[in-house]
């Protein structure tokens, strides 16, 4: 074994260390630690000349370890570890003892100070005495970017990366991008049309030469790291030739079988082959297999979409053995934003969802006040009465914990926005029942004093029910809201024609799959988590894997293209700088000791180690560009397979027990 | 308890929050009394039961494992996995017949320079109450 | 169990009387934090505009006529909303509709004003009696400022000082100055205020018509409830005229050097400000001025001056009405004047003349201190 | 002392090399870099270094499976033992499962000075007695309590039932509030100060307490008791597994065993087994339970295999294949509950059954308990 050559190097750092500690003492003390070859102090070891002692005595007295006792290793531990890489050393085979933030800032007892001292760098030599050489590696970045889902913030990222003249593969479940903005009629507060906004971006997605739309497709499994990403995508069968369709939308004219129309919140029907509305990209039909009576009677029914497609598009082939595809892509980075789930209110079953047919959700609501939905744009009742008063109930579903706990952030806004489209559309009274109105972005309070000038009755109250069930003449015929007017302390009934409920924005059905794909936890509220609230709110735990907009939490549309440029921008600097550099100080497994218990596997936040067979047993893997070195694994190991690179058992237990000396 | 006895105490403090908190103090020239040494850690979720139980065996009288809040932490859950170590730990040291305030556990966040001066101040002064840890004997015998 | 639903055409009514800010209300509550009469007793300003929101306004209540119209509330509501407009137009739908009661004391006021033009009942002739030995002249075409002083100094023999300390002021000073004739009426602030829309209609248009007829251009007032309305309420019928309050002429002209005392007014005042020059006409620093200018005087103030100025206690019609002992703000503040060590309190407006002095006898205060309007000090320093 | 002492000291120097120590051996079996033949020549060639430096050293499972089959009467166990005291001088104390927290505690209890609070489990339906003169040892059970609870392993549960079967029997132990781990584990690591100090402090109590008879429900403390002890400490009583207390009141005394319905099999733990000789009492007991249909595993009484592990070190990867191998004979043998005699036994073998990512894992779940739990199940009023 290979004789230890330590040096020990004590900062004065001019009097702020020097004046509390004994410096001289100290030097000596240190020099007559086991291992120590050379001990010596000066003014300033961050200096030039400070540096260059080291780099000298590690040539001239081939050292192989460094000590150098001064201030904090958070402030000069990365400039003393290129010293020592600059003399000669592997910059791990360095220890760093902290006497000054730790010692002579806190203490003012010269003695108790250098006796202080003497134990930090007993502890640091003994410490360092355990040290291996580590190699911190740098591997290549795949420039190409995954982004999931075809919102707002999915299109806003790709937009972004491959303005760059990036790479990049969007990929949206659904058969047209657009999300549920594409469902929206208006947006708070200017109340621009949102399809005016919206579809230039989703035609510039459509033709952007460096983004590749994968749509009607899903992501299967992602494997590999940051900077090199293998995923599987399935793109379901459309049953029609995508490269023959020219949107003519004549089959969806002719097609005899109708099922509610997902695009118009089931408020109209679309038909079995079918292009889900008319600014759709791609513009391209998609056939409802199990809707398709050609299909599902294995050609023998109907055929009639077959004979109307002049451009061949469809044809007995497409419809029949046309099958899902598995498209295998390569990308260094990943952005999820597959965006939010509506709450379904009929689990309120005092709100009368589904029971009375004018109580709306708010994507119902979207599609009534749209010119091109199911009315036209005209705001009445189910059967096709005017409207005269409007009830509209936030918080439904949120702030409530009996559903979700949280505040879905936009239902104060698009409520005051029905409001307004009530007075302006159909000169409705409107009611409004909030518990608070937050209406924090900007031009939003604006927009609630505009609406308070409009005229709208704000109720403070949740509302309890909403019943048909009159009680005076004035009620006959209407949905009565029932409530607390907590400001009056009185209950109120409120006779209307229709009432809105501001349903919560939830996470996706399937978040917790998707969750497990891209290995990104999730919050209590199934939203998922970012890598940290406040200072790391697009990254995940996993490398290179980043999220935007609703799948985090609820938020408008403004934040939401905010946090997709954001999410963009981290995957664009990770191009920019085209390499990984992977930590040095990680997990690593001894393979003789592991049993493969799977324990590691089980406490990894970052999924870093596996349970793989190897020669035919068990044994922990550990993914080194995953494990960030954070030792929660050696912990739970029971057997000692596990050991952290630079913070090894040997090494702190040497430091802990040269502490315990003397 | 013995006259002018000076407690003798290790912290393992995560280098992200409580660590930077020490050095906070430092910065701000806050006192503390010289009785604890600190040993770095990247994580509070690292400190192994060992690291304790062998800090004890050396004869020290507390030991102080500190880290971030639960929402700060730089590996997303190391103070949970922390706290599940410690609460184990606390319950064999019990066993043990040692005094619950010679293992402290806290979140001490980056900025809570005040904090770690004043945890340190309390237990010297909680230590001091209770007098030398009762495994001082063993390696004051052996010494 | 009493369930509430909207009703609408109570909320029309006082819309339509003039109380649309009450949408704008967000219920926020910081004009019942703000309200002075929460010292004293409970009035929940912010359920009041609720109820006129939901159309659950209790019309026969007390509470209709409980505000003093000082203005605190409306400088600090975060959404501007003119609580006082609401206010009037509660007043308003009573006293026009007959859905509520109007209290005895002011409707007696409100038959005198509509039946003699005074609020006091007194004859109209008897209107510039108070001038007496002063012969003062009559306001004609070429005058240069006409002195309207108000009814209470005009008819009210403990007020009469205030009239005849001014009008010897402006003889002193040798102003061409002149008193309208007994045809004038009183202003019709505090009636308006008080919810007697057409009242006040008929007393302005009254006004506007002697006033034009004379060929008014300046107005000199005693009173800021005058001041108030002839500056911002008569211009939109028809009567522009430029107004000045007493204690901004004196303080001009002090400032220009054409008013010299003569005497020593060895007193501490203390100074009260006006709701209606202070809060509604942002006028604090004139009447400071004057007083201040009087040789001998020590001006003091109150802990809550200026903006923060309490009310005596008799704007909006209240000055009409019985305002129970422990009350009443002209008794909190008589109280802290005494602490103070305040020999005289200075007011600017009849109305607190009136408060004030019916505070410091009730209080048995008379030895102690004084109060006195600002002119009738300067009065006696020349 | 060198290794050369060891040598004088245990013989092995009568090694013919013929190799049937590590034919036989279980870890050999699995680990072919662990051969006992092959440490005796080195030792006996002098290669100390290749003896005591060596991890290997540590994964002996001292079970005894060799000593028996040796021509030459080699006692390799105790070699072992002794070249370990000398790795522990040089710094080689193989790698220690559980991160070296038992180990550490069983140092800590060297203390003359704690108070441990180590009955506070004890409960009114538990009858206990200051005056008798015959001890229930408790050992490390308090300990082991949280320490495995991950691998859902309940030490107290096995005294509990230890207890209430004594009690069933009219028998109302003495528990010592401050006795310490036995020692047994310090002393086959070669930590033999620890071991000492702790042996001396037990001795003392339980001299100073007039205990007659010390009752195990741990098979490692009776042997530590019964062949260790006497060497190093004065100590006059009689000891007894908690298996040979039971079967020697079968049919007296009034023990009604209710019938439990249930198809087991038996692990014979090493230190009761080839070390004392203890196979029939616990067959015998088992068989005592109306209703228990005991099968026997392919490897049964002397010729049984070690759960893997011993004095939790060097729990390596073929420890765990060894332990693999063992559950699946229990397995085979179509009975569903696994009896061992020995809390060591139980951790261990729970230790494999609690593994994560069961759908990947050969290794069979089957009910592991302890003889007690099964007997205080059948005593149940």
């Amino acid at each position: 074994m290979e004789e230890i050559r330590t040096g020990v190097y004590i900062c004065h750092c001019g009097l702020t260390i020097a004046g509390v500690v004994n410096v001289e003492e100290l030097t000596e003390y240190a020099e007559s630690l086991p291992n120590v070859v050379v001990s010596r102090e000066y003014r300033y070891m961050c200096s030039d000349p400070g540096q260059d002692l080291i780099k000298k005595d590690i040539k001239e007295l081939g050292l192989n370890r460094v000590v150098v006792a001064s201030c904090s290793p958070r402030m000069h531990e990365p400039t003393f570890r290129k010293t020592v890489e600059d003399g000669g050393l592997n910059p791990y085979l360095y220890e760093h003892a902290n006497i000054r933030e730790h010692c002579s800032w806190v203490h003012d007892d010269k003695e108790l100070a250098t006796k202080k001292s003497k134990d930090l760098v007993r502890a640091a030599v003994k410490r360092v005495f355990h040290h291996e050489s580590l190699v911190t590696r740098e591997i290549p970045l795949n420039p190409n970017v995954l982004v999931i889902g075809g919102g707002i913030a999915g299109m806003q990222a790709a937009l972004d990366i491959a303005d760059g003249h990036n790479k990049v593969y969007l990929v949206e479940r659904d058969p047209s991008i657009g999300g549920h903005m594409a469902q929206l009629d208006r947006t708070f507060p200017t109340l621009d049309c949102s399809e005016c906004i919206l579809t230039p971006k989703m035609g510039d997605v459509g033709h952007h030469p460096f983004i590749e739309l994968l749509t009607y497709s899903e992501v299967e499994e992602v494997s590999g790291s940051i900077g090199d990403f293998k995923v599987k995508v399935r793109k379901k069968a459309r049953h029609i030739d995508e490269s023959k369709c020219i949107g003519c939308n004549l089959c969806e004219e002719k097609c005899p079988w109708k099922t509610d129309s997902e695009f118009e919140a089931g408020m109209a029907k679309r038909k079995a082959v079918y292009i889900p509305f008319a600014q759709a990209i791609p513009n391209i039909a998609v056939v409802d297999a199990d809707l398709c009576a050609y299909i599902q009677s294995d050609g023998k029914k109907c055929g009639a979409c077959i004979k109307l497609c002049d451009a061949g598009a469809i044809t007995p082939e497409t419809l029949l053995k046309q099958t899902d595809e598995i498209v295998e892509l390569e990308v260094g980075t990943i952005i999820v934003a597959t965006g939010y789930d509506q709450f379904d209110p009929s689990v309120i079953p005092q709100y009368g969802y589904k029971k009375y047919d004018n109580v709306l959700t708010g994507l119902e609501f979207e599609r009534i006040t749209c010119a091109a939905g199911p009315t036209e744009g005209k705001i009445v009742t189910k059967d096709g009465r005017p409207v005269e008063s409007i009830g509209i109930v936030h918080c439904v579903g949120s702030r409530d914990e009996n559903y979700h706990e949280y505040c879905s952030r936009v239902c104060c806004m698009y409520g005051l926005k029905y409001a307004h489209l009530s007075k302006e559309m159909a000169n409705a009274d409107v009611y409004e029942f909030y518990i608070d109105m937050r209406c924090f972005g900007e031009g939003y309070e604006e927009f609630y004093k505009r609406l308070s000038e409009e005229g709208v009755n704000f109720v403070r109250g949740k509302v309890a029910r909403i019943t048909d069930e009159a009680q005076t003449d004035e009620e006959q015929g209407k949905l009565i809201v029932v409530s607390e007017d907590t400001l009056l302390g009185k209950m109120i009934r409120v006779p209307v024609d229709m009432v809105i409920l501001c349903s919560a924005l939830e996470a996706r059905s399937d978040a917790e799959n998707v969750g497990k794909v891209f290995n990104i936890n999730r919050r209590a509220d199934g939203f998922f988590l970012e890598r940290h609230v406040k200072l790391d709110p697009v990254a995940t735990p996993t490398d290179g894997v980043y999220i935007a907009g609703c799948c985090e939490a609820p938020r408008d549309i403004p934040d939401t293209v905010a946090q997709a440029e954001a999410a963009a921008g981290k995957a664009l600097s990770l191009i920019s700088k085209g390499t990984v550099t992977l930590e040095a100080a990680i997990s690593t497994v001894d393979e003789a000791i592991c049993h493969g218990c799977g324990r590691c596997e089980e406490i990894c936040a970052f999924s870093a180690p596996n349970v793989v067979t190897k020669n035919g047993t068990l044994v922990s893997s550990v993914n080194e560009a995953l494990c960030k070195g954070c030792g929660s694994c050696a912990v739970v190991c029971p057997t000692g397979a596990i050991a952290i690179k630079h913070f090894t058992q040997d090494e702190i237990l040497a430091q802990v027990s040269a502490l315990t000396e003397a | 308890m013995m006259a002018g006895f000076e407690p003798q105490i290790i912290a393992f403090c995560c280098n992200w929050c409580t660590y930077a908190a020490a050095d906070l103090a430092g910065t701000s020239r806050m006192h503390y009394p010289p009785n604890v040494r600190i040993v770095r850690v990247m994580c509070s979720g690292m400190v192994d039961p060992i690291y304790v139980l062998k800090a004890f065996e050396g004869g020290v009288d507390g030991i102080l494992v500190a880290g971030c809040h639960l929402t700060d932490c730089h590996y997303i859950d190391g103070p949970v996995k922390c706290d599940e170590t410690v609460n184990k730990l606390r319950e064999v040291l019990h066993v043990l017949g040692l005094e619950d305030k010679r293992l402290r556990r806290e979140m001490v966040a980056a900025s809570e320079g005040v904090l770690f001066a004043q945890v340190i101040n309390e237990m010297v002064e909680d230590l001091k109450k209770l007098g030398p840890s009762p495994f001082k004997a063993k390696t004051e015998a052996l010494a | 169990m009493e369930v509430l639903s909207p009703y609408k055409e109570a909320t029309d009514v006082i819309l339509e009387a003039g109380g649309e800010p009450l949408k704008l209300c967000y219920q926020c509550g910081l004009c019942t934090g703000t309200c002075p009469w929460n010292t004293v007793r409970s009035f929940i300003v912010r359920r009041m505009m609720r109820e006129a929101q939901m159309g659950a306004t209790d019309f026969g209540s007390e509470d209709v006529w409980t505000c003093v119209t000082c203005r605190a509330c409306v400088k600090r509501c975060p959404r501007g909303v003119e609580i006082i407009d609401v206010i009037r137009a509660i007043r308003r739908a009573v006293a026009s509709m007959g859905i509520g009661v109007v209290p005895d004391a002011l409707r007696i006021s409100a038959k005198n004003i509509a039946g003699v033009g005074n609020p006091l009942g007194e004859a109209p002739e008897k209107r510039n009696d108070w001038a007496g030995e002063l012969k003062v002249k009559d306001f004609a075409p070429g005058t240069d400022v006409l002195y309207f002083p108000c009814c209470v100094p005009s008819y009210d023999p403990d007020v009469k000082g205030v009239a005849r300390s001014t009008a010897a002021i402006l003889d002193k000073l040798g102003v061409d100055y002149g008193l309208i004739g007994t045809d004038a009426k009183c202003c019709g602030e505090a009636i308006r205020k008080a919810g007697h829309e057409e009242t006040f209609q008929s007393l302005a248009q009254s006004n506007i018509n002697l006033f034009t007829e004379s060929g008014v251009k300046t107005v000199l007032v005693s009173s800021p409830h005058c001041y108030h309305t002839f500056k911002a309420e008569y211009p939109e019928l028809g009567g522009q005229y430029e107004v000045v309050h007493v204690t901004q002429y004196l303080a001009e002209l002090i400032e220009k050097g054409d008013l010299k005392f003569s005497r020593k007014l060895e007193k501490k005042v203390i100074y009260s400000d006006p709701c209606y020059l202070g809060r509604h006409n942002d006028i604090y620093d004139e009447p400071r001025a004057v007083l201040k200018a009087i040789p001998g005087v020590e001006l003091l103030e109150f802990p809550d001056a200026r903006e923060e100025g309490l009310c005596c206690g008799g704007g909006g019609g209240r000055i009409w009405m019985d305002t129970p002992k422990g009350e009443r703000f002209s008794d909190i503040r008589t109280e802290q004047a005494a602490e103070m060590g305040a020999e005289v309190i200075a007011v600017a407006c009849p109305y607190c003349v009136l408060n004030y002095r019916d505070s410091v006898l009730s209080m048995g205060k008379g030895e102690a201190i004084q109060v006195k309007d600002v002119a009738e000090l300067v009065a006696e320093a020349i | 002392m060198n290794l050369e002492d060891i040598i004088q000291k245990t013989k092995p120097y009568y090694c013919l090399e013929c190799g049937k120590c590590t034919s036989i051996c279980p870890v050999s079996r699995y680990d072919p870099g662990f051969t006992p033949r092959g440490m005796i020549e080195n030792a006996l060639l002098g290669f100390d270094d290749e003896v005591v430096l060596n991890r290997k050293l540590f994964s002996c499972l001292t079970c005894y499976t060799c000593q028996p089959e040796c021509p030459s009467d080699v006692d390799f166990p105790v070699f072992v033992r002794e070249a370990r005291g000398l790795a522990q001088d040089n710094g080689q104390s193989g790698v220690c499962a559980h991160s070296g927290q038992l180990q550490s505690l069983a140092r800590l209890m060297t203390n003359p000075d704690i108070k441990q609070n180590r009955l506070e489990w004890l409960s009114g339906e538990h009858r206990v007695s200051d005056d008798s003169d015959v001890l229930l040892w408790v050992g490390c059970a308090p300990y082991f309590e949280p320490i495995f609870r991950d691998v859902e392993f309940s030490a107290l549960g096995v005294i509990k039932s230890t207890l209430k079967t004594m009690n069933s029997l009219g028998v109302e132990p003495r528990l010592l509030p401050n006795e310490r781990c036995c020692g047994h584990d310090a002393l086959w690591t070669g930590d033999f100060e620890t071991f000492r100090k702790l042996a001396e402090h037990n001795a003392a109590q339980i001299r100073e307490a007039g205990v007659k008879k010390i009752v195990f429900s741990c098979p490692e403390g009776y042997r530590t008791f019964k062949m260790d002890y006497p060497a190093h400490v004065k100590l006059d009583c009689e000891v007894q597994h908690f298996s040979e207390f039971v079967a020697e009141r079968i049919g007296k005394n009034g023990l009604k065993l209710k019938e439990t319905k249930k198809k087991v099999t038996y692990q014979d733990p090493c230190r009761l087994g080839r070390h004392l000789g203890v196979y029939d009492a616990p067959r015998k007991v088992l068989e005592s339970i109306p209703g228990i249909e005991l099968v026997e595993m392919r490897h049964a009484g002397p010729d049984s295999i070690c759960c893997g592990t011993s004095a939790f070190t060097n729990c390596d990867s073929h420890s765990n294949l060894l332990r693999s191998e063992r559950l699946k004979e229990a397995a085979a043998t179509g009975a569903e509950t696994l009896i061992t005699a020995c809390p060591k036994c139980q951790t261990h073998f729970r230790c494999a059954t609690t593994d994560r990512g069961e759908e990947r894992r050969s290794t069979p779940r089957l009910e592991i308990m302890d003889l007690a739990n099964l007997v205080a199940n059948a005593t149940g009023e």
